[in-house]
């Protein structure tokens, strides 16, 4: 059973398209990952599912019940967790203070406080950030706070996770840890969707990917099948990619 | 009755020249160089006693005291960017840090030179009469003061469009505002372009003050309410927008006026609920993006 | 053509680069490869004249110009092509690039300069009185490069010319660069796209937390064994 | 958020405040009348800065509405007379402006930067001019009397509306809605996205940062005996708590406090020491203390002390 | 720990600072001199209106009563000086009341003086009656203060009840058919807007218009132009002088001339309204006031003295006024012989003063009836007094002459 589904997704901005007629669909536990030159309209998909932005037509579903339409704290406290193409954690509030918002705030608001003070504790843990609990946000590296985005999107309790380019900017040791990172959240139950734009982690964790290209769908299918599609290669990765091939 | 409805739209009209001039100088000042001068009005009220004085003492003719009032307050506003607010723009952690903290600044500036014009022409009420007769056409009377000022008022405006879109200073103005950085790796001396701009607000409002000081009687407080109308106007223009603050400006005397028709008692009600309305509408004003 | 000597440069009260010197000769490319914070952005704007160097000196066509203004130094013959490009987003096509030539001694031979620009870029002229915003990421990219150029610089700063394009358009601009070179300018370029910035470059320096851990010919820098464990992920 | 570590953070440092609470309180029976009258409107001014910063402070959100909401209050005063004891007055005049703010919050929170800036100022004049148009053409008439009260019963009002004031800041503050505040300031999308109702949080803390405001409108009233929409809508008012609170510094709780103590006491010491000059003395104040104080009075007295300290360092 | 502790400190040494400040209360030395204290406009929007018209009597009668030697009291058996303590309201009314309350409690003044504008008169008068101090109303004073029975209160100037009633009779005698009222936005409009209509009404008079506009109305090309169009005789408009001298200058520029043109503030001012226009432009503009030069004796002496000394001509409306009652004030502190506010307040009520005037008198209400005259009209430069009566100094100018042709 599909825990998210798309019909028809479109999105204008003025008079562009954004997103064009997309159907996906992601079933319970997969890795989907989703590529796209830039201006391709995958954040702007992600913008959708989370409910940042009005769908312009199409309805999406989560786990069966419509949630186009609702509002972000809606969405997210239905079980839909994102992070952030540009880094959007609070930056003067330490990192624990981070994670425990999503703790208060999530799937099960109401919460006694020491109840989510021990889960957020242990969240840090599993996300390596316990020894940076007391510092604020804007004082961790760049990997941490990717890190620490990740780990307020899991404080929420999501059973689906949309991962917006985690490992642009990080070097390979920590392109390397990323990757396990995002197999272990997989191996907690979680759903994930993520845009990439480092292949080698897109082709190593992902079963499926969706590429986007206008807007619109181009292609779909496990990682070898993208590398060796015409359209893909035409549009997006251009004749070295085929060369190298 | 199309009589009447011209009648209404020039006597807005001649209120909004006024209105947009004041509006284009607060842009160039807030939109551009970042500075939500409060005492914009001020230097309206200066431009006018200056006029008053001119006229008074010297007998010198309004119309040729733009010559004298323009450039005498465009250099006040120059040196008080050079000094004050570049200072203020470069010890400030953040953009809107800056904004906060020139906001400060400008009330500090409202308040001094309120209290020098009470000190050197008194706090009562002036003005003087010039032109102050009818002009008949179409079946219909105007203030010949009041058309002199309208078409100044649109011939500046004009002339800084053009100043804007073609000049190359004009150009690095409108660089400046999109992207200071960005300009400032053009080859624009990014603190020269933002004094100027900071300056060239101040002439508008010079400006504004001697056309303003024809038809109306000025007095050392009356500069608040101009700077009140001005930033209605910036907004409803959408911020950073020139032409946007101009038809702005000409868009709100023209409500002003078919409203007072209807029920003056209303006429000011209508200014901010338009502006509001407007606001909740289409928040980024008329010509935003 | 520049020389840098150990400058260092702090961003507030943190210190981002350490004791960096480096040069560039003319007509070279010269890459300036190293990990996401590791002080590039703040090397280039330190060049360019956007920060200022505590210590150091930095030299330009025989003029020291640490501690000039940023618009002083274009006027010199350096022209900074920053990260994300910058233009301005109201403007037109034409209008963007007419600003690269800004300063008075270029301002009046603008529209020959234009020309050549658009024998680079043909597709700019097509595009050249539509507004900046509306082009696509290579085109914006494209009057990036091109506004940079209306300055007849001597030397070119490219700030991560790659970022957020396509890989076809990521070659293209590449192509532009190289042909740069050929037109006697110098290049000093940022990229995260290591392995291709190091196929292209002349020479390139390592940055890494602030400090230059390497320099050589890129050939040369390509093998070593270091740099394809770290940066090139092999 | 350590709630241990709060606790004692919080029963060590109370002792403070509640000396100098104690001290004010006892005040009327020693100082001088008119002593108690300035300290009337210092702490008008001092409630109207803590709870515009409680809103403002943390969201970033610079509200331009004080004076809309204080006038409200002033004229819930002024229409109900003394008709209702005191604290009744003060509590409806508290709760118009806490509706007012819900209304006018629900509407406009969306708006973001100058546009919601300008949006609350044009709220005042909407107001202020709305409210002239109709007493003079539907009610006929314009301004009405409020019978005046005892100031020393003024004074201890508004000292307790100030304490109600911080207790509930304290208690906002050191809460999980608190917590919330401070994310939609620090990022209000990912806020959302992090499950917070953000327009919910947003309204309810603008809502209770009017209900201070207009809770003092109403005690001011009494002050001022005379009321017309001019004089209860006074633009002016909605610039005063930002000027003091950024004249204080508002990296500190206590920041806006002082700013809004001694701006308010060094205009009246001005104002009665130089009628013809004063304006220009304060403008010249506002001016460098801008320039050489750029994070206000907290952050030069932080910088002081520092030094201070470091001084005594390098003499150990 | 520390950071917590310095706030309290500051808030300590802060509320230290007030009391030492408020501690120079002092007490009340041996009488030299009588202090009088005045919270007034000096800057601010009312500023202007106390430049022009109330402020600098105030001044020129402390300067007047010095040159004398001062007021004699017999309860220290000598004649003491005058001396004026002046604040600046800012024209705000909250810090009027606070500045006035520390004129009466902190700096112990022996009289206080009245602020400037209606709406201030109303709150000050309050709270002088609070403490007992007598309140010599001066600029402004309406209808709605009556009522409230202050018994320290006394009102001097004429008001919407006896202007009105003036007017009317003076359109009735020339042959007003209908008239157009405008008013503004204010206690002042509203007042003086509601009480003329029943009195054209009674007088047979047409009213066919009446309209209110906002105060700061940057336009009023079209209640004009909507008079004119209604083919009324007369215009009446009650305003302030910003509403007075944008109507007076847009009427000029239009062209719109009415055979009868009367504001209520703001012609009575020869600089501003008469010197602004010149004397030919505002030839048979009729304004509340009013008094000149040839209404008593003591008027001229008032002109000449004002001249002198401020270069400038008193305004024709209040000046006068202020003037005589501060006179009659004098004389009662003289023969009360005491500083005592009940007893002088008591001689007030019920004595009647020679001044410049005239004889000065309170009615049981203590309001000043006495007047010089309800409505003036400006021929050949002076300010005529047209009331019908013995206080008439010129027979009324109608129609208006229609305003000059262009001419520089």
């Amino acid at each position: 059973m599909p825990v998210l589904e798309g019909k028809g997704l479109t999105k204008y901005f003025g008079g562009l398209v954004a997103v064009s007629n997309v159907d996906l669909h992601v079933d319970e536990g997969e890795i989907v990952g989703l590529i796209g030159p830039n201006g391709a309209g995958k954040t702007t998909l992600f913008n959708l599912i989370s409910g940042a932005l009005p769908l312009r037509s199409g309805t999406i579903l989560f786990k069966g019940q419509k949630i186009s339409g609702l509002k972000p704290y809606e969405i997210c406290r239905r079980g839909v967790a994102r992070t952030f193409q540009s880094i959007k954690v609070f930056p003067d509030m330490s990192a624990l203070q981070n994670v425990l918002l999503g703790s208060y705030f999530g799937v099960s608001p109401g919460m006694s406080s020491m109840e989510a003070l021990r889960e957020a504790k242990e969240i840090l843990e599993f996300m390596g950030l316990s020894a940076s609990s007391a510092t604020r946000a804007r004082d961790l590296t760049l990997a941490s706070q990717k890190r620490l985005e990740v780990a307020r999107a899991l404080a929420t309790k999501p059973q689906l996770l949309l991962i917006d380019e985690m490992m642009a900017g990080l070097n390979p040791t920590e392109v390397a840890q990323a990757i396990e990172l995002v197999s272990s959240i997989r191996k907690n139950g979680i759903t994930i969707i993520m845009i990439e734009h480092v292949m080698k982690a897109i082709m190593n964790v992902c079963e499926r990917i969706i590429v986007l290209h206008h807007g619109q769908k181009i292609a779909e299918g496990t990682p070898q099948e993208i590398v060796s599609s015409e359209t893909v290669i035409k549009v997006y990765l251009g004749e070295r990619a085929r060369a190298a091939s | 009755m199309i009589v009447r409805v011209l009648d209404i739209g020039i006597a807005g009209l001649l209120l909004g020249g006024i209105y947009a001039l004041i509006a284009v100088g607060l842009t160039l000042q807030y939109g551009v160089a970042r500075v939500l001068n409060i005492a914009h009005g001020e230097f309206i009220m200066i431009g006018a006693f200056i006029t008053w004085s001119l006229y008074i003492i010297f007998g010198i003719n309004p119309l040729l005291s733009l010559a004298i009032c323009g450039p005498a307050i465009f250099t006040i506003g120059f040196l008080l960017y050079r000094t004050l607010f570049r200072r203020l723009r470069i010890s400030s952690a953040s953009p809107a840090a800056f904004e906060g903290s020139s906001m400060l600044a400008c009330f500090g500036l409202l308040f001094i030179i309120q209290n020098l014009a009470i000190l050197i022409w008194g706090a009562d009420i002036k003005g003087y009469s010039y032109l102050a007769f009818p002009i008949r056409f179409w079946g219909q009377t105007f203030a010949a003061n009041r058309l002199i000022t309208l078409g100044f008022a649109l011939a500046i405006g004009l002339i800084f469009y053009f100043f804007l879109t073609w000049s190359r200073l004009g150009k690095a103005i409108r660089a400046a505002a999109q992207d200071a950085a960005a300009a400032e790796l053009m080859g624009i001396n990014i603190d020269q372009v933002l004094a100027l701009c900071f300056g060239f607000g101040a002439l508008m409002a010079g400006l504004g003050g001697t056309l303003l000081s024809m038809s109306y009687k000025i007095q050392p407080t009356m500069g608040l309410e101009y700077t009140v109308i001005a930033l209605i106007v910036i907004v409803l223009g959408g911020l950073g927008s020139i032409p946007g603050s101009f038809i702005g400006g000409l868009l709100l005397g023209l409500v002003g006026s078919i409203v007072t028709y209807i029920q003056p008692g209303l006429s000011l009600v209508a200014y901010y609920l338009l502006f509001m309305l407007l606001l909740l509408a289409k928040p980024t004003g008329i010509l935003g993006k | 053509m520049l020389q840098v000597s150990d400058i260092d440069t702090y961003y507030g009260n943190i210190q981002a680069l350490w004791g960096v010197s480096l040069r560039i000769d003319e007509a070279e490319i010269v890459a300036l490869v190293g990990a996401n914070g590791a002080g590039k952005t703040t090397l280039l704007n330190t060049v360019s004249g956007l920060l200022h160097p505590a210590s150091g000196r930095i030299e330009f066509c025989g003029k020291r110009i640490d501690g000039m203004a940023a618009y002083a130094i274009v006027q010199l013959g350096m022209s900074h092509i920053p990260e994300g490009r910058r233009l301005f987003p109201d403007m037109s096509t034409r209008e963007n690039l007419q600003l690269g030539a800004y300063p008075r001694r270029l301002w009046k031979h603008k529209e020959k300069t234009l020309e050549e620009v658009y024998k680079i870029f043909p597709i700019l002229k097509e595009k050249e009185s539509q507004l900046a915003r509306t082009l696509s990421g290579g085109e914006q990219q494209m009057v990036a490069i091109g506004r940079g150029l209306m300055s007849m610089p001597r030397l070119c700063i490219i700030d991560e010319p790659s970022s957020g394009l396509a890989p076809v358009v990521v070659d293209e601009i590449f192509q532009i660069i190289l042909r740069l070179r050929n037109e006697d300018i110098g290049i000093f370029l940022v990229e995260q796209n290591v392995q291709q910035t190091l196929e292209i470059a002349d020479r390139a320096y390592v940055l890494e937390n602030g400090r230059i851990t390497l320099g050589g010919e890129s050939k040369e820098l390509l093998q070593q064994e270091v740099i394809r464990k770290a940066y090139l992920g092999l | 958020m350590d709630i241990a570590r709060v606790i004692s953070k919080r029963s060590s440092a109370l002792w403070a405040p509640f000396l100098i609470l104690i001290l004010l309180a006892s005040l009327p029976l020693c100082a001088p009348q008119y002593t108690i009258i300035l300290l009337t409107t210092i702490f008008m001014y001092i409630v109207i800065t803590v709870s515009w910063t409680m809103f403002s402070g943390p969201t970033g959100y610079i509200s331009l509405a004080p004076a809309a909401f204080f006038g409200v209050g002033v004229y819930t005063s002024a229409l109900l007379g003394l008709v209702l004891p005191l604290p009744a007055i003060i509590g409806i005049g508290g709760l118009a402006s806490f509706c007012l703010a819900l209304f006018v919050g629900a509407l406009t929170l969306r708006l973001r930067g100058t546009y919601f800036v300008m949006f609350t100022f044009g709220l005042v004049e909407l107001l202020l001019h709305f409210v002239l148009w109709w007493e003079v053409n539907i009610t006929g008439t314009t301004g009405r009397v409020v019978p005046t009260v005892n100031n020393t019963k003024v004074f201890y009002f508004m000292l307790i509306i100030f304490v109600i004031l911080m207790f509930a800041l304290y208690t906002i503050r050191g809460s999980r809605f608190g917590l919330a505040l401070e994310a939609i300031g620090q990022n209000e999308d990912a806020a959302a996205h992090t499950g917070v109702n953000v327009t919910m949080v947003k309204v309810i803390t603008f809502a209770i940062s009017a209900f201070f405001m207009g809770a003092a409108g109403a005690l001011m009233a009494t002050r001022w005996t005379y009321i017309d929409p001019k004089i209860a809508f006074n633009p002016l008012l909605s610039f005063m708590p930002v000027l003091m609170a950024i004249f204080g510094g508002m990296g500190q709780l206590y920041g806006p406090i002082i700013g809004a103590a001694i701006f308010a006491y060094l205009e009246e010491f001005l104002i009665t020491r130089f009628p013809y000059y004063y304006m220009l003395i304060f403008g010249t104040i506002m001016v460098i203390a801008i320039v050489y104080m750029p994070e206000g009075l907290v952050g030069l007295i932080r910088r002081l002390l520092k030094s201070s300290t470091e001084g005594r360092h390098a003499r150990t | 720990m520390k950071s917590k502790v310095l706030p309290g400190i500051l808030a300590f040494a802060v509320a230290a600072l007030f009391m030492v400040s408020s501690a120079e209360a002092k007490r009340r030395p041996a009488k030299d001199k009588i202090v009088i204290g005045q919270a007034i406009a000096l800057s601010g929007p009312l500023a202007g209106g106390v430049a022009i018209a109330g402020g600098p009597i105030y001044e020129l009668w402390v300067e007047e009563v010095n040159k004398n030697g001062g007021i004699y009291v017999k309860e220290y058996g000598k004649k003491l000086p005058v001396v004026l303590k002046r604040y600046d309201d800012k024209s705000d009314i909250g810090t009027m009341t606070n500045l006035l309350e520390k004129l009466i409690l902190n700096d112990k003044v022996d009289f206080v003086f009245p602020p400037w504008g209606t709406a201030w008169l109303y709150a000050a008068a309050q709270i002088a009656n609070k403490y007992h101090y007598i309140l010599i109303g001066g600029p402004g004073g309406a209808l709605k203060l009556k009522e409230l029975k202050l018994p320290y209160f006394f009102q001097v100037l004429n008001f919407s009840e006896t202007q009105a009633p003036g007017l009317a009779g003076i359109f009735k005698e020339v042959g007003v058919k209908s008239v157009a009222v405008i008013y503004r936005g204010d206690l002042h409009g509203v007042e003086y807007g509601d009480a003329m209509v029943p009195y054209f009404k009674k007088k047979g008079i047409e009213v066919k218009m009446k309209k209110s506009y906002p105060p700061g109305i940057k336009d009023l090309s079209p209640l004009l132009k909507e008079a004119k169009s209604l083919g009324v005789d007369a215009f009446c408009a009650a305003s302030y002088p910003d509403g007075g001298m944008l109507l007076t200058g847009q009427s000029i520029e239009l062209g719109i001339n009415f055979n009868a043109f009367f504001i209520t503030v703001t012609p009575f001012s020869p600089n501003l309204y008469r010197d602004t226009f010149g004397v030919d432009v505002v030839e048979g503009v009729m304004g509340g006031g009013a008094w000149n030069a040839k209404s008593s004796p003591g008027a001229k002496e008032l002109v000449d003295k004002y001249v002198s000394r401020f270069g400038v001509e008193p305004d024709y409306w209040g000046a006068l006024y202020y003037w005589s009652s501060l006179q009659h004030f004098q004389q009662a502190i003289e023969k009360a012989g005491t500083l005592d506010q009940k007893k002088i307040r008591d001689v007030m009520a019920t004595s009647t003063f020679q001044t410049a005037l005239g004889p000065f008198w309170y009615d049981k209400n203590r309001y000043f009836v006495n007047h010089p005259g309800e409505i003036g009209q400006w021929q050949k430069g002076v300010f005529e007094v047209i009331d019908p009566g013995e206080k008439r100094t010129a027979p009324p100018l109608y129609p208006k002459p229609p305003w000059p042709k262009k001419k520089k």
